[in-house]
């Protein structure tokens, strides 16, 4: 039918995997409950399949061919890749739709020159989001990927026109479609300055966000600003845009912390209208 | 180059169970399948955390490695601090320009 | 500089691995001199790199990541990855420019999106050309490939845009670039209609190539069609188009032959003016 | 999903030395490391080209196998011919409208 569903959401190894070691437990449990929430908004859409945009970590790409974009295109996906212990989610089968992942590459394809994979073992990046919006593993998932980790990185007016094709490639498919952007903003993750955040270039960056500035959204194609400002976290705020252009209308940001800098990123929860 | 070889060894060592039991069993023959120096076959002949990261080698499969590694998160933190310490900073890769490293969260202060 | 050649020829492993079985010798070594006679043209030109545009086989790019369109950014590559016995081509180390590369790869991405490579083992879809244009391998080569071999393939105004990119991104080096795209235009290789050639059908491609018709060209983009009357080897029309878009200037077939079916492909050699 | 996986095991073994060792010294502990219905695994255990090319196996794979095999460039035509007349059209892939099979080349007809 269409595109029903678009938000953005945080992802860290850390949300999962390191929870036992939260002090701030409260706070903790409310940015759980921003995620339930966006799992029963997501839900109450009806939503067929889930889109995820995500900036996965050398799990399934690397400089040996590291695409701008890629979508997957298998009927199953396996994750997590990581040790389950580690970000204690136990590994699993997640549902995938080749079929419909093929007819939205095809349509993406037309606009923008995305890379397909018929296999994608998922990461934390997407593994984790799944865990919260999507816990049974009951609703078909099609993987999306921008390279947010090894330069030459994707151009941030190219994610925003990857997520205007997801866009029309989702419209034109008779299945109603979710879509979701996980990333961070600004973090440094698995450096030595894990847990760093910069509370005010996030809330600058998620105003834009929020108010669909396009013009100012492009001003943060600076990359090596962009590290300076907000680590190597930040370049993911590809994912971020991309969910933007998909949608199309105003953002309502759900739910924003850094006060869980044990995550090491800041805990973000939006939804956009589609527009 | 050599960081290419370098990150693709650990690449490859986090996604492929044949390449982790290579690893414990003929740890030198699976060094030796890539180019890297003498310097870089050491680090991971050592599974030297610090030497790894002021080699350049990204966060994101170097936790990986180390978590394979058995080390726990604030010691694999500290690996890197340690690192920086002894061989200076981050010599190439994105990190060439990180920070310092201080703890960034109460948890790890905690301890 | 800028580019400074722009051409296409034929690849396919026959032309080198079959050549003792080739009976009509005469056509053979006519077809041979053309591709000497094109080495001369580029090292007339002074270029300082070669950029191949390729449709490889299944070597580097699988079902797994298959990239629309990929670059590479090495300082070396490796090649053939077939047995050398049977391409009878001995396996070397063919130089690249990893600088060059990331230049050129960044300012095509601002329009295109590319995936990168920091290593590529070149099969005959490379070699073979090499073999002809630059058999000291003393030029440094950048890879660049474009998916011709597993559905959805590049759509066809993308595979023309990405040679309209990669000639911005020439012009804006100081360096003088050659550039080649190498495909087949109807062939069936590999499979047991392999010698099959379509040859009316690729004299009529050939003169909207060399007219630079690209409306016309654009009306090879159904694939099921070329499919039928080309083989499969027709989708590697994609790197003509691309050279074609990166020259600008009308082309002139400076050689074609369907005499040497044992190389099952149409032996195609051709230069467009730079404009 | 399954001639994903018959094509991969054909592509990683065209590829890589250590897939090769594997084969000629463990070809049913490398068979089993993909997911295959019993007959593309009889396929592979046998070296079957018509049948592999029959199931679908894109012919810029195959030929580098059937090369691995040691089969000669008109033989390998002839294999997939006889697999077309044994086991019917191509199922799958690309070839799935592929042509009759007649020879192409004087070269061939003069053997
Ligand atoms: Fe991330
Ligand atoms: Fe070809």
């Amino acid at each position: 039918m269409s595109l029903v569903y678009a938000g953005v959401l945080s992802h860290a190894p850390g949300i999962t995997g390191r929870a036992d070691l939260v002090k701030n437990v409260a706070r903790r449990d409310e940015f759980y409950r921003m995620l339930d929430h966006q799992r029963e908004e997501i839900e109450a859409s009806g939503a067929e399949a889930l889109v995820v945009i995500a900036a996965e970590h050398f799990a399934n790409f690397f400089m040996n061919n590291m695409p701008a974009f890629c979508i997957g295109m298998s009927d199953a996906y396996e994750g997590p890749i990581e040790d389950p212990g580690w970000l204690k989610i136990a590994r699993t089968r997640v549902p995938g739709n080749a079929d419909l992942s093929k007819r939205v590459i095809t349509a993406v394809m037309q606009t923008v020159d995305c890379a397909y994979a018929e296999e994608w073992k998922f990461d934390h990046g997407i593994m984790v989001p799944l865990h919260f919006l999507t816990p049974r593993y009951d609703m078909a998932v099609i993987p999306a990927n921008i390279n947010c980790q090894g330069p030459p990185l994707t151009p941030l007016a190219r994610a925003w026109a990857f997520g205007e094709a997801l866009r029309r490639a989702c419209d034109a498919q008779p299945e109603k479609i979710a879509l979701v952007g996980t990333g961070g903003i600004s973090h440094w993750p698995a450096t030595p300055d894990s847990g760093k955040i910069n509370e005010a270039w996030d809330r600058e960056f998620l105003d834009h966000l929020m108010a669909q500035d396009r013009d100012a959204l492009m001003r943060y194609d600076d990359d090596v600003q962009t590290y300076r400002d907000a680590g190597q976290g930040g370049f993911e705020i590809r994912t971020y845009l991309a969910a933007a252009a998909a949608a199309g209308g105003p953002g309502e940001l759900q739910y924003y912390t850094a006060e869980l800098p044990i995550f090491a990123v800041g805990c973000t929860v939006a939804r956009f209208a589609i527009d | 180059m050599s960081l290419y070889q370098l990150q693709k060894f650990l690449y490859v060592l986090n996604r492929e169970p044949a390449a982790q039991r290579r690893y414990r069993d003929d740890l030198d023959g699976l060094i030796a399948d890539y180019e890297l120096t003498d310097e870089e076959a050491r680090a991971l002949r050592d599974g030297d955390i610090g030497l790894l990261y002021v080699l350049g080698v990204n966060g994101q499969i170097l936790m990986h490695y180390a978590a394979f590694l058995g080390i726990a998160w604030f010691d694999y933190l500290d690996f890197m601090r340690e690192g920086i310490e002894r061989h200076g900073p981050v010599r190439a890769g994105v990190y060439a320009m990180t920070g310092g490293g201080a703890s960034f969260t109460e948890e790890e202060g905690a301890r």
